[in-house]
């Protein structure tokens, strides 16, 4: 799904990220750890061109677009309908005069879903749930023709255990664990193949820390959704990543199965990483 | 919400309980006698006692205020000086057609600068930014009087486009009279539909309108700009990005919203600033507005007349910021009062 | 020791209060105070910096309430660590060191630097161009500057790296002061303080030795928040969507997210004592069991 | 408590760990390009000031003429090679005036924005920095001067004084000050709030020393952006007051002055208004686009850099 050699990010003259190799398949989890200023987010961002300003080199490929080649529109299409981007801050990324549902019905228009997908997963839901869910959506706006549109929705939000009432309110008033899962939701109502998690948890508390990971981690076994992760946080990613690569000053340090990164660092820096835990 | 509703109020209340007492402090420290301003300069001393009496110069200074607030309440805003009429009926007359030109200029304003405003976001560092920016600039540093004099001059008087000054032809008042409902001319004259009088209103406005709009459009095109590329640099518009929104996609459909709340604030500011401000170009135009009625009552020392024009123009202030308040609970969810 | 105590004291801005009827002692050895974002540990940090007043109860500084106290000696005994922005931007950091020294005294910024591992010469530096790892030293300095008994850490490493924080507790564990620890951060309360206590929604729910605590919580809370820190190489956490769960009303405010609540915990439970410790649950027994 | 992340828009030379409280990517490119323009714009302002100030300071040796040498034989020449700005209706170099009137304006805008800087500036520190009633109280106050409209309070003082260029200067600072009470409130509100101000006042630093010392400088900034824009309205304010006959009075120059003079003139005699309209255009402009530089190149929400 995400195949990326010899990149290269730099603001001006200063190299703010190198990654030589990164690969993550489909149903695949991989992390990307470092400190502050490591250059991960930096890496993460320029997989969907969103670092402006900055001169990208190397070779990107996302879900089978050549991403520093594609034009605006092709990186558009691919933007949120194929890979999604879940971003540290939970309740600032979201709009704060736009309702959930608003924004989730106008991504969907945008990349003209108008109802379920056929087969699939997602849709085969249990009777009784999906006929719960169908009264709600008519409750919650009273559109029947909507019916398609508004049945992908709550059947989204209801896959990261939030209550479809969520897409009523505005984003000030949920939680930060409830708007990381609404971002998640967002991904899986677009029916996104992959989703890119910039520092998904590192706001939230640890309580609220293990449900937003746990539902990435579910939606991975479940659906097959590639996961590129990255984080700051070494134990948090051991529990779920298949491979780790360890960035430092921009630098990738080490890179590896999970397993062996963990037992058996080769690097300092990573060493150095491993003791600082509690 | 009733709670805010109330706290509001009551603070709007103390801030126009605070300007009566301010407008009463400077008309006290005023230079000339009103009574002598009232009674003449060849008044009797009789004549001049009576006057005192008759505005109570002689009591103490605080039953003095408390008799100019428990008249202001009473709706008894004073008689003027130099009409000699009643300050509260001159002031609803005069009222209505300055609010005609300075809501007619803000309509204008607010319709040409929010999008003037996006459309600089959208192409900022670019062209089209650099236009608006310049152009909003040369806008809010022009002279109002020097403006509305040029205009009058290249428009009006050389090029005979657009009549030199007053509301409407004044011939019109005897061949098709106009029905005063609302002392807006323009709104009684669609009301009684009164044509010839509407289209006369409608071309005398068209230069002092655009004197006064050019300020407040200058002004609301900058912040529309600044709180919209603001909005833009926000989290949520690179999720936006991120979920494949273009950028004019993100700027009117998520960030123009958030973004309203401060314009719409500035809004109420510019409201009170442009009703002043048209007093210049009402000076220049002709305009049968508070300034003209204003400008007389200055040369004449004509103390309640200025009290009343400055407490309606406060007033107005309050009432603006007030509704305005009011409103952005309609526009962003975050400050709606639970 | 210098004491300090809470009295039931009830804490808030305006009229809403987050902290409710807490009862604190520091006592020797180091206290930690446990809690996630909207405990209320925040607030009380700073009713015990005497920069709060509580809306009821009282803060006994000695025998003294801290309302009457001569704030004077108290500031020379009582000092904060603030997590971040705690130096004034625009300032050089000698100068926010030496704002703590009376004008005599300035000479000891630079001992003061290299006290907390900082040489001299960056005195000269302003805040940004300092690492966050440097400027919390800076910090420490200028608190250590009064010779203060008590420290008030509130959340101290937990805008560092990993790697920095780890030094910055070593710098603190060395510290010859008592403290009072404010953090989410279970482990290093094991490390700095003998006694803690957790908050959750502005209620103290279970006080007692650290380390005792951390083994056997018996709260259900203490469980969840031990349980939420993520192993190396652990089990991938498991989703149950009601994290965040806040019911209104009286009665135990952990109950909606609670795996052991019962109809019991729609009344508020007292803290009570339960194998040496005190904890807020009717079912303390069955969480030590569990 | 927001742990560590990577913002890539790091400027460089900063250390890695400083960029806690970054801004994110998106803002990166605005940083990288906004600079330009606005360096520009902010560069283009001052030179502009220059300008203006230098031809207003040096009047007496620029002009051309003495400031009010009347020669009636000579009125309302049109603008030629002895008069390049023409002459009045008392036969006055009008470019003369017009340089000597710059003098009065930016003595007027300096007076008036040192003066209600001072005032509003301190009220608001003290407000924004105690909080509560007292705020309440300075606040309350404040509106009620920001509800006098800010010409008709002038209108009014100027009928209490005499008209004169210090009574234009009083009667502006009076309406000018509440504003920047009002903006210093906010910022010193929110920089009270900082730790480094809870810091300072559990090392028992005095409340005054505290303000002065963390407080001001942390939140100058974006009243200095807005008091070089607030220059143009002054100027304006000041013109617009002189033109009503309640400023500057003969024979002092004064731009104002000079357009209520001449606009019987406008259609016979262009000249006689439209060089003073364009110098209080041109002033008033600079100052505009300098504070305009400035906020965007100070950008008040980043404080701390």
């Amino acid at each position: 799904m995400i195949e990326v050699r010899d990149l290269q990010v730099r603001y001006g003259t200063r190299v703010v990220a190198r990654v030589p190799e990164l690969d993550v398949g489909a149903g695949e989890c991989v992390a990307i750890v470092g400190e502050s200023g490591s250059g991960k987010s930096t890496t993460l961002l320029s997989l969907l061109g969103l670092t402006e300003g900055a001169d990208v080199s190397g070779h990107v490929s996302v879900c089978g677009v050549e991403v520093l080649q594609a034009s605006p529109q092709q990186l558009r299409r691919i933007r949120g309908a194929r890979v999604a981007l879940v971003l540290q801050s939970p309740q600032a990324a979201l709009s704060p005069t736009t309702r959930l549902g608003t924004l989730m019905r106008r991504a969907l228009e945008l990349h003209g879903i108008t109802g379920p997908r056929g087969g699939g997963p997602e849709t085969g839901g249990p009777e009784t749930g999906g006929s719960a869910g169908s009264r709600k959506e008519r409750s919650w706006k009273g559109r029947a023709s909507k019916g398609g549109l508004e049945r992908v929705m709550v059947e989204a939000v209801e896959a990261v255990m939030l209550d479809p009432e969520i897409l009523r309110r505005y984003p000030h008033e949920i939680s930060g664990g409830q708007a990381q899962r609404f971002a998640i939701a967002l991904a899986i109502a677009l029916g996104a193949e992959v989703i890119l998690a910039d520092e998904p948890t590192s706001a939230l508390d640890v309580t609220v820390q293990a449900e937003v990971v746990g539902v990435l981690h579910g939606l991975r076994e479940e659906r097959g959704l590639a996961l590129l992760i990255v984080s700051h946080d070494l134990a948090l990613v051991s529990t779920i990543a298949d491979r780790v690569l360890v960035m430092k000053d921009g630098e990738v340090v080490e890179s590896g199965p999970a397993a062996d990164v963990l037992t058996r660092p080769s690097h300092p820096y990573t060493r150095e990483l491993l003791e600082a835990l509690p | 919400m009733l709670r805010y509703l109330i706290r509001r109020l009551g603070q709007a209340l103390l801030v126009v309980a605070g300007v009566v007492m301010l407008t009463f402090v400077v008309m006290r420290l005023v230079p000339g006698d009103p009574a002598v301003a009232f009674a003449g300069p060849k008044a009797t001393p009789e004549q001049l006692a009576a006057a005192r009496e008759r505005f109570g110069l002689d009591d103490p200074l605080w039953v003095q205020l408390w008799n100019y607030v428990r008249d202001l309440v009473t709706g008894d805003w004073g008689t003027s000086l130099h009409t000699r009429q009643p300050v509260r009926d001159d002031l609803l007359l005069a009222f209505p057609a300055s609010l005609e030109l300075v809501g007619a200029a803000l309509l204008l304003a607010i319709v040409a600068g929010i999008p003037v405003g996006v459309l600089a976001a959208r192409y900022k560092t670019k062209f089209p930014d650099f236009g608006v920016r310049v152009a909003s600039m040369l806008a809010v540093s022009v002279p109002v009087f020097w403006l509305a004099l040029a205009l009058q001059t290249v428009f009006a008087s050389n090029l005979g486009w657009f009549p030199v000054a007053g509301e409407y032809d004044s011939s019109l008042d005897t061949t098709s009279p106009l029905t005063l409902w609302t002392n807006i001319t323009v709104v009684d004259a669609l009301i009684t539909g009164n044509w010839p009088i509407l289209t006369s209103t409608l071309r005398h406005l068209v230069l002092p309108t655009l004197v006064v709009a050019a300020y407040p459009t200058g002004v609301i095109a900058q912040m529309t700009r600044a709180m919209l590329i603001e909005e833009a640099g926000q989290d949520h518009a690179r999720l936006e990005r991120a979920l494949g929104f273009g950028e004019t996609s993100i700027l009117t459909r998520f960030a123009l919203r958030p973004a309203l709340g401060p314009v719409l604030s500035l809004i109420a500011l510019v409201f009170a600033y442009s009703i002043v401000n048209g007093f210049l170009v009402e000076a220049v135009f002709n305009w049968p507005g508070l300034g003209r009625y204003a400008a007389s009552a200055i040369s004449s020392l004509d103390t309640p007349a200025i009290a009343g024009v400055t407490l309606l123009v406060a007033l107005v202030y309050v009432l603006a910021n007030l509704v305005v308040d009011l409103l952005q609970g309609l526009i962003d969810p975050r400050v709606r009062p639970q | 020791m210098t004491s300090l105590r809470a009295e039931r004291v009830t804490l808030g801005y305006g009229r809403t209060a987050v902290v409710h009827d807490v009862t604190l002692d520091l006592t020797e050895g180091g206290v930690g105070l446990i809690g996630e974002s909207g405990s209320g540990k925040t607030t009380l940090a700073r009713a015990f910096l005497g920069l709060l007043t509580p809306m009821s109860g009282n803060i006994w500084y000695g025998t003294q309430d801290l309302k009457k106290v001569d704030m004077r000696k108290f500031r020379g005994d009582v000092q904060p660590v603030f997590q971040a922005e705690a130096l004034d931007p625009r300032m050089r950091v000698g100068s926010s060191v030496a704002e703590a020294l009376p004008r005599a005294d300035r000479h000891r910024v630079p001992d003061l630097l290299e006290q907390v591992g900082l040489t001299p010469d960056l005195a000269t530096r302003r805040p940004h161009q300092l690492s966050g790892g440097q400027r919390q030293r800076v910090v420490i300095a200028r608190a250590l500057a009064v010779r203060p008994r008590l420290l008030i850490l509130d959340e101290p490493t937990s805008a560092l790296d990993v790697t920095v924080q780890a030094k910055i507790l070593d710098l603190l564990a060395g510290l010859d002061t008592e403290r009072l620890l404010i953090t989410h951060n279970l482990a290093i309360v094991a490390r700095l303080c003998r006694t803690s206590h957790v908050l959750f929604a502005g209620r103290v729910v279970e006080s007692g030795g650290t380390a005792d605590l951390l083994a056997r919580p018996a709260h259900p809370y203490t469980l969840a928040l031990r349980e939420a820190v993520p192993k190396l190489g652990g089990e991938p956490p498991a989703a149950r969507g009601r994290a965040e769960a806040r019911p209104a009303g009286t009665g135990c405010p952990f109950r909606l997210r609670c795996p052991l609540a019962v109809p019991e915990c729609e009344r508020a439970p007292a803290l009570r004592e339960v194998a040496g410790r005190r904890v807020a649950c009717h079912r303390a027994e069955d969480v030590l069991n569990a | 408590m927001t742990p560590p992340g990577t913002p890539p828009g790091t400027p460089p030379g900063t250390p890695p760990e400083a960029s806690l409280s970054e801004a994110g990517p998106s803002e990166a490119p605005l940083r990288r390009t906004l600079p330009k323009i606005t360096d520009r714009f902010a560069a283009t302002g001052a030179v502009l000031i220059v300008v203006v100030a230098a031809a207003a300071l040096l009047a007496p040796w620029l002009a051309p003429y003495p400031e009010d040498a009347v020669d009636p034989v000579n009125a309302l020449l049109a603008p030629g090679a002895e008069h390049w700005f023409g002459t009045d209706q008392a036969g006055r170099d009008v470019l003369t005036r017009v340089l000597y009137g710059g003098r009065t304006s930016l003595f007027i805008a300096v007076s008036v924005l040192a003066v209600s800087a001072a005032v509003g500036v301190t009220l608001g520190l003290v407000a924004g920095y105690a909080g509560g009633w007292v705020r309440d109280v300075i606040m309350r106050v404040t509106d009620v001067f920001l509800a006098f409209p800010a010409l008709l309070l002038s209108l009014m003082l100027a009928m209490v004084l005499q008209p004169s260029v210090t009574t234009v200067i009083v009667a502006i600072a009076v309406t000018w000050w509440p504003w920047y009470a009002r903006l210093s409130a906010s910022v010193a509100a929110s920089v009270a709030t900082r730790p480094y101000v809870d810091a300072a006042r559990c090392l028992g630093v005095p409340a005054p020393v505290i303000i002065v010392r963390h407080v001001l400088p942390n939140s100058i900034t974006p009243v200095l952006v807005q008091i070089s824009l607030d220059a143009g309205g002054v100027i304006l304010t000041a013109a617009a007051l002189s033109y009503l006959g309640l400023g500057a009075q003969e024979p002092t120059a004064e731009w104002g002055l000079m357009v209520d003079q001449g606009q019987t003139l406008f259609t016979t005699n262009w000249w006689v208004v439209t060089f003073p309209g364009l110098a209080i255009l041109v002033t008033a402009f600079a100052f505009n686009v300098l504070g305009e530089g400035l906020r965007n190149a100070l950008d008040p929400r980043r404080v701390v850099r």
